[in-house]
């Protein structure tokens, strides 16, 4: 164990809707510089879990701590002041407004005068968009009309703009061609490098493998358990998913290095 | 050619459309011009209604107010112009305008005096006009001055004083099917402010087999004198429409060319005690006895009048 | 992953529009109690039941219009069109009542194929189209018969609006309350014998009785109510008022519609995700047109059972009746983002704000005050609505 | 993957509010044309101009609340409630104008917080919110003064509605236009230059030029028309009316609210995707409570402009208008399913629907036909929107 | 060449969109027996080429061949008669409609009497639902209440009861779970035995490599190519899928054998 405490430390969570337990006692941590994956079958809650430590549900009971401290998360915006930043499954855009405008959303930078200051908003997205794809030029159209990756880029740059340093993907590859995947791919591995926590949703085993350092399995809302990603093979990473079998004779780990 | 502007407040009771062919005619037979504008029952409309008559070129303007204080705006700036202005039907007491009515404190009066002739003891029912109306309550205070003192006496009892909503004869008739129901079906007088709600109020009183009751109302809208023949309703306020309005219209030109119109006398019976000068016509309260007065006068025919009318009890203007 | 309410949801009853009913029991009764005595008497439940025909009428079709995610704002303009139109063609034309209720519905036909299909081919949506419809069918109602009132005087036409001669009689009463026993009865056991025969789970019979004895009992109680009450010069009992027994049939029929046929699930369909209908194959356009005409056809019945009530049709006839018809839909579940919404329902907020005009008037309460609370009474049904659905976790 | 109309897109100016304008444009001619001259005299121009301000003042905010996905039905029943009770606590309680129309504001506040509060904190919809209080608040403004008028005398106050001296005057209204035409020049530049500081593509200064003289030149125009008009018994010409620069102020600011401020960006945000909304952070209960409360602040402007212009509050003030406000603001080019609309579109919505009401007036038509037509242009406008947006791929 | 006719031949088919054309000229057939995979990065027009087919969107010019017959699809309904059956994108249910209602949506079963027959259709769809997830018993609930897995389970089976001859499957495994993956790319291999002809949308290249037997790459609304799938190999997929490029020396193949 090391010395420093997790950067999120989610305990005991609990959340259930109407009659559904949709996440059921789940602890899971996360620290810095590292990527937890968190698998599961349909359903198994996994969005709900992260939906909660973004501030987008409330949780029903549990505790969140980020960096060793006690934090109530009751609005998006309380975890955006914690340095959270999430790509949500949805992308959550504003779909009549342009790139720039969903960009800032919500974190709009004004002139002295509480104004908004759109030439240094459209200067900025013009730089980030340009980091992720080349030929995103017309970011001055409701991103409606976008195709499909570039609205995910447009949910992505919003997400790394704003110098996270808790970062949820909910499978920000589901709709994304080889091309746009590699990229994502190659983002994540920076960003960790730059010291960033990253909770990566996925369906894809590849992706698991080649980008987590450890991962956590649900199951029908609760943890079937957390494994160093090094520790376990991809059938028995499948046989928790189906089965919410645990591999015999691996270690749970709290921490990814030793 | 003299321009005319005529500002109707709304067009939902049938009467309106008499008054429109009489000052239409006269004004043709003067060699005048009408125009027109409704409001709808608007007021804010109706100030709208003015500015566009005057910019039409109306030299002189006829007003059937929709409110008689939210109308001072629109003439008292045509006074200022000089147009004159014939506050019609409703009074206007504003100085400077022409004032021909048939009152309708008096009207309120009328309708509650032959109800009471009927039946001066008993349960009675007021059906009020719209709350939107001013006019309603002047009606209602007519009628009241007629009972106040047999109410006091304990002669007559008020079991019921609804206004009805947009004058609509629907919520009438509810409003009476619900006081009937209060007070047991003990209804012995029904004194309605127009013909409209006095056709609710008989629809009502008909479905419970409650015949034969006093039922006031006014306008002498053709449906209800129809059913004065048919002995369903008492009483129907007649303001010939006709004569207010060829009047108006004959008043209207002598006030462009300054002159006086006939008959014009001082008058200063209103709320704020201004004086003006004014014709107030006496309108006639249409029972089954003088039910000829409004065949005769060509208000309406007798087949029209005396449609489903059989048998001896028919009226004598039926016969 | 339990389900809480399992009796309940199996049972197939609809616990909102128990509480609904519970809230018009307890208004009744503290109504009753406060006017004395008068609010449940046969006479006052007669008239409630009449004055809100109408509005139930319209009520139960524009409960699929919302459903559908559709609005009809022009319904009482349209009424009121057609109402002085049929008035008239008896009145002033001298048709037969028959001859001019069907020129009437022939109209309103029309107005629906304009309407609905501005809405359904051009995608136009219906809160504007019927926005426009809502000024223009009442300045058509002025110009029919140029603002005149229309009297109508056929006697057997004036039964359509309850009256007078306007119910069924106390054997007919009966009779009916007893075939509507036996057909609910009949239907429950043959549901039971196909659930069998499909092998699927059955409840036990107690269950089944119970659950039907209560509307049985509902449908006897009020058939009583209607046969007890009498208008004194009369030597029988009205029964069941005939503009009631419309409705009742309309909402009948319109439940079948919903729960048995195709028209109703695409209906829905259309409103839980016009897309996908239009995907699947859902001819969506054609079932919007019907849907609209089915509304004109209810608007023409209105507006018949309206001018027959009122012996006479007038240009004011229906006006703001669209709020009271949406009103009603609204307070009986139906949601404007469409999707849900029962017919029952419908009748409940038909009756709820009925009940509480009529109630209120009795008590004498003033327009402006009758006219705040109502606005109220309908926030908090709504509010109450929000918060059932909550609970449940029936968010959208 | 090209764009079709270049330089149109790019140079900001919206295709289909300049249709809209072409269409005012040629309505005016050929009304001008029909009635023999008298519809672009200055008088008539001057009256369209007052007698639109009262609506066109409450659809500027219209917009926003249906760009928010919401919509509010008792505007008109509040603008009465409130009217009434400002006119009553100057006439009865003999208050001073001022005070009285800061008691209106609070109680319009209040309003406002009561039906934001369900609708923003519970998520009441705020159609059913708001149809409740259409009914509510009209009963309000009934109880306030017992359903009498109550006329206001004070000179000064009478002058906010237009009327004998509710002009600005020649010289002020002079002024006026030059500081406008003064300020679009300026921000012309400085939005030039700003864009060349940031090293963005700038349009050839003919172009930037020419798009400003454009409204420049409308500007003076109107400023000439309105200082042209003299009410024969007064020594000076009347300027632009008060009501008018009241709704041209409110015009300005609200654009600049809705282009400039985030608050305005909010509001498109969460009616362009609600959940998105919510999800970056947006406190979209604030947003649509302070929507409400920026709604009810112009309701009571209007109200007091009304009474104002009335010289007096009647209880049945502002009854139906809001279905012109929404009309307008539809014609206007707000989509009911929330996103899109404009202020600009909204004031000329209110233009059209008042010049078509003005013109028929003056070409004598009656009212029934005039209903049916007002009607049937409100359909068409929206028709036009409709297949503009089909047209240029912009399906929602 | 064979001597049959294809299943389905699109011809020179052109689609747009305000000013974006979607689809562009491109032509594609299908035979009997097969599944063609139709690649393409975000926003390449797969979608659109497919919705064409399925009847949801109208083609601007082209031609459709059925069995060697040219046809008008302008529905859906017309194009389920033609015997094409389409899991799309976006699923397509009705959220608060059962999942019985759903499956039989648009084709009710009816009764003679013109009702609908329920006792048949949820007899029937027990059987379909338990064919694909033994444990989907909740079939009364309206699907907005079913996890993502479940929902995608209802869209599939409804294009699989109604007996597709085509069957078109836009990425129907974004949102599933290994195991409901596994159980749909059994179902594939089953149909194309019975003979079904299937266009297959998707990003994931095992799968692509793993089920279909051509392939056919979209770019910007053009096809880059046809190809048998065993000619080509991941690299050369990838590289027509991000630059166009058409791998040198292999032939295009107009049909999946010799
Ligand atoms: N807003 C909601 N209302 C009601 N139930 C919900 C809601 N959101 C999620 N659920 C239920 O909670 C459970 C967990 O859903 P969640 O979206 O967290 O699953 P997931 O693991 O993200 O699945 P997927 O892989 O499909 O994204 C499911 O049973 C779902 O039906
Ligand atoms: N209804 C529509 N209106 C306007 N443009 C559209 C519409 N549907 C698709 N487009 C545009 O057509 C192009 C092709 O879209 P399509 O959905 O066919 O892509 P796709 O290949 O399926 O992409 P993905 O992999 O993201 O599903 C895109 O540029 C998209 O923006
Ligand atoms: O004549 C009546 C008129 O005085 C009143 O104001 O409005 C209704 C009419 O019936
Ligand atoms: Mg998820
Ligand atoms: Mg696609």
């Amino acid at each position: 164990m090391s010395a420093a405490p997790p950067l999120v430390e989610l305990r005991e969570i609990r959340k259930s809707f109407g009659g559904v337990k949709a996440v059921d006692n789940v602890s899971v941590n996360l620290y810095p510089g590292e990527v937890v994956a968190l698998l599961g079958h349909n359903g198994a809650g996994k969005s709900t879990l992260m939906k909660m430590l973004a501030g987008a549900y409330p949780i029903d009971s549990g505790d969140t701590l980020i960096a060793g401290q006690p934090v109530h998360i009751r609005t998006p915006s309380e975890a955006q002041a914690q340095g959270i930043e999430t790509i949500y499954q949805t992308l959550a855009l504003a779909d009549n407004l342009d790139s720039v405008a969903n960009l800032f959303l919500g974190r709009e930078k004004l002139t002295p005068w509480r104004t908004l200051d759109d030439h240094f908003m459209e200067n900025e997205a013009r730089k980030v968009f340009r980091r992720l794809n080349k030929n995103f030029t017309n970011i001055r159209v409701p991103v409606r009309r976008l195709s499909g990756g570039q609205r995910q880029v447009v949910a992505i740059s919003r997400a790394l703009y704003f110098n996270a340093r808790i970062l949820i993907m909910d499978e920000p590859c589901a709709a994304l061609g080889p091309e746009e995947t590699a990229m994502v791919g190659a983002l994540v591995k920076q960003l960790k490098a730059d010291g960033v926590g990253i909770f990566l949703i996925t369906h894809d085993m590849p992706d698991v493998f080649g980008l987590s350092d450890r991962l956590a399995v649900m199951k029908n809302g609760r943890l079937v358990g957390t494994y160093r990603t090094a520790d376990v093979n991809e059938d028995e990473v499948l046989g928790m998913i189906i089965a919410g079998k645990r591999p015999e004779g691996k270690a749970q780990a709290e921490h990814a290095s030793g | 050619q003299t321009v005319v502007g005529v500002s109707w407040s709304n067009f939902q009771e049938e009467r309106w459309k008499t008054d429109e062919a009489a000052i239409k005619a006269q004004l043709e037979k003067l060699g005048a011009k009408y125009i027109s504008a409704d409001a709808g029952g608007s007021p804010e409309k109706q100030l709208a209604d003015i500015d566009g008559l005057m910019s039409k070129g109306a030299k002189a303007l006829i007003v059937l107010a929709m409110d008689k204080d939210a109308i001072l705006p629109a003439v008292n700036k045509a006074v200022r112009q000089k147009v004159p202005v014939v506050a019609y039907d409703r009074l206007i007491e504003t100085p400077g305008v022409f004032y021909i009515t048939f009152d309708n404190v008096e009207v309120g009066r009328m309708q509650a005096r032959a109800v009471y002739k009927v039946q001066p003891k008993g349960n009675y029912v007021f059906i009020k006009g719209s709350p939107t109306d001013p006019n309603a309550n002047f009606l209602r205070a007519g009628q009241q001055e007629v009972v106040a003192e047999a109410v006091k006496k304990g002669d007559i009892k008020i079991v019921g004083d609804e206004y009805t909503d947009g004058w609509k004869p629907e919520v009438a008739q509810k409003n009476m099917e619900q006081i009937l129901t209060k007070a047991g079906g003990k209804v012995d007088a029904v004194v309605a402010a127009n013909d409209g709600t006095a056709g609710g109020a008989v629809a009502a009183l008909s479905a419970k087999g409650i015949r034969g009751i006093p039922v006031s109302g006014q306008d002498a809208d053709f449906a209800a004198l129809n059913r004065v023949a048919l002995g369903t309703q008492t009483v129907t306020v007649w303001k010939d429409s006709r004569e207010l309005g060829r009047e108006a219209a004959s008043a209207a030109i002598a006030l462009t060319q300054g002159k006086t119109p006939e008959k014009a006398a001082n008058w200063s019976g209103g709320e704020k005690k201004v004086a003006i000068s004014s014709r107030l016509l006496t309108p006639v309260p249409i029972t089954r006895d003088n039910l000829d007065v409004v065949v005769k006068e060509g208000w309406i025919k007798k087949d029209e009048l005396c449609k489903g009318v059989t048998g001896d009890k028919a009226p004598a203007a039926c016969k | 992953m339990s389900e809480s309410p399992g009796l309940w949801r199996r049972s197939g009853v609809d616990l909102r529009l128990l509480l609904m009913c519970a809230l018009l029991a307890v208004m009744a009764i503290v109504f009753h109690w406060l006017s004395g005595g008068i609010f449940l008497t046969p006479e006052n439940l007669y008239n409630i039941a009449q004055q809100t025909a109408v509005v139930g009428i319209v009520s139960t079709v524009m409960v699929l219009v919302i459903v559908a995610r559709h609005i009809d704002l022009s319904v009482g303009s349209v009424m009121g069109f057609v109402g002085v139109l049929v008035a008239y063609l008896q009145y002033t034309s001298g048709w037969s009542w028959p001859a001019s209720c069907l020129a009437g519905l022939a109209v309103a036909l029309l107005v629906s194929l304009y309407q609905g299909g501005l809405t359904a081919m051009l995608g136009v949506p219906s809160f504007v189209v019927t926005l426009g419809g809502l000024m223009s069918f009442r300045g058509a109602a002025f110009l029919v018969a140029d603002g005149k009132t229309q009297p109508v005087n056929d006697e057997f036409f004036q039964r359509l609006g309850g009256g007078y001669d306007g119910g069924i009689g106390t054997t007919a009463t009966w009779a009916l309350a007893a075939l509507v026993a036996a057909v609910l009865f009949a239907r429950m056991l043959q549901q039971r014998r196909a659930r069998q025969r499909h092998e699927m789970p059955v409840e036990p019979l107690w269950l089944d009785v119970l659950l039907t004895a209560v509307p049985v009992v509902v449908v006897f109680a009020f058939a009583a109510t209607m046969n007890s009450y009498q208008i004194s010069s009369k030597t029988e009992p009205q029964g069941i008022p005939i503009p009631v027994l419309i409705w009742a049939v309309v909402a009948v029929v319109l439940s079948f519609i919903v729960h048995r046929t195709r028209f109703g699930r695409y209906v829905f369909a259309m409103g839980g995700n016009p897309d996908a209908a239009a995907l699947v194959g859902i001819p969506v356009k054609r079932v919007t047109l019907l849907l609209f005409a089915l509304l004109s056809v209810l608007v023409t019945v209105a507006a018949i059972v309206s001018i027959a009530r009122l012996n006479a049709g007038t240009n004011s006839l229906g006006s703001g009746m669209e709020l009271y018809v949406i009103a009603a839909a609204v307070i009986g579940g139906a949601a404007l983002a469409g999707g849900s919404g029962s017919i029952f329902g419908s009748v409940l907020g038909a009756l709820i704000m009925q009940s509480l005009d009529s109630g209120m008037l009795l008590l004498d309460v003033a327009i402006g005050k009758r006219m705040v609370i109502i606005g109220q009474v309908l926030i908090v049904a709504v509010v109450f609505d929000v918060l059932y659905r909550k609970h449940f976790g029936e968010t959208r």
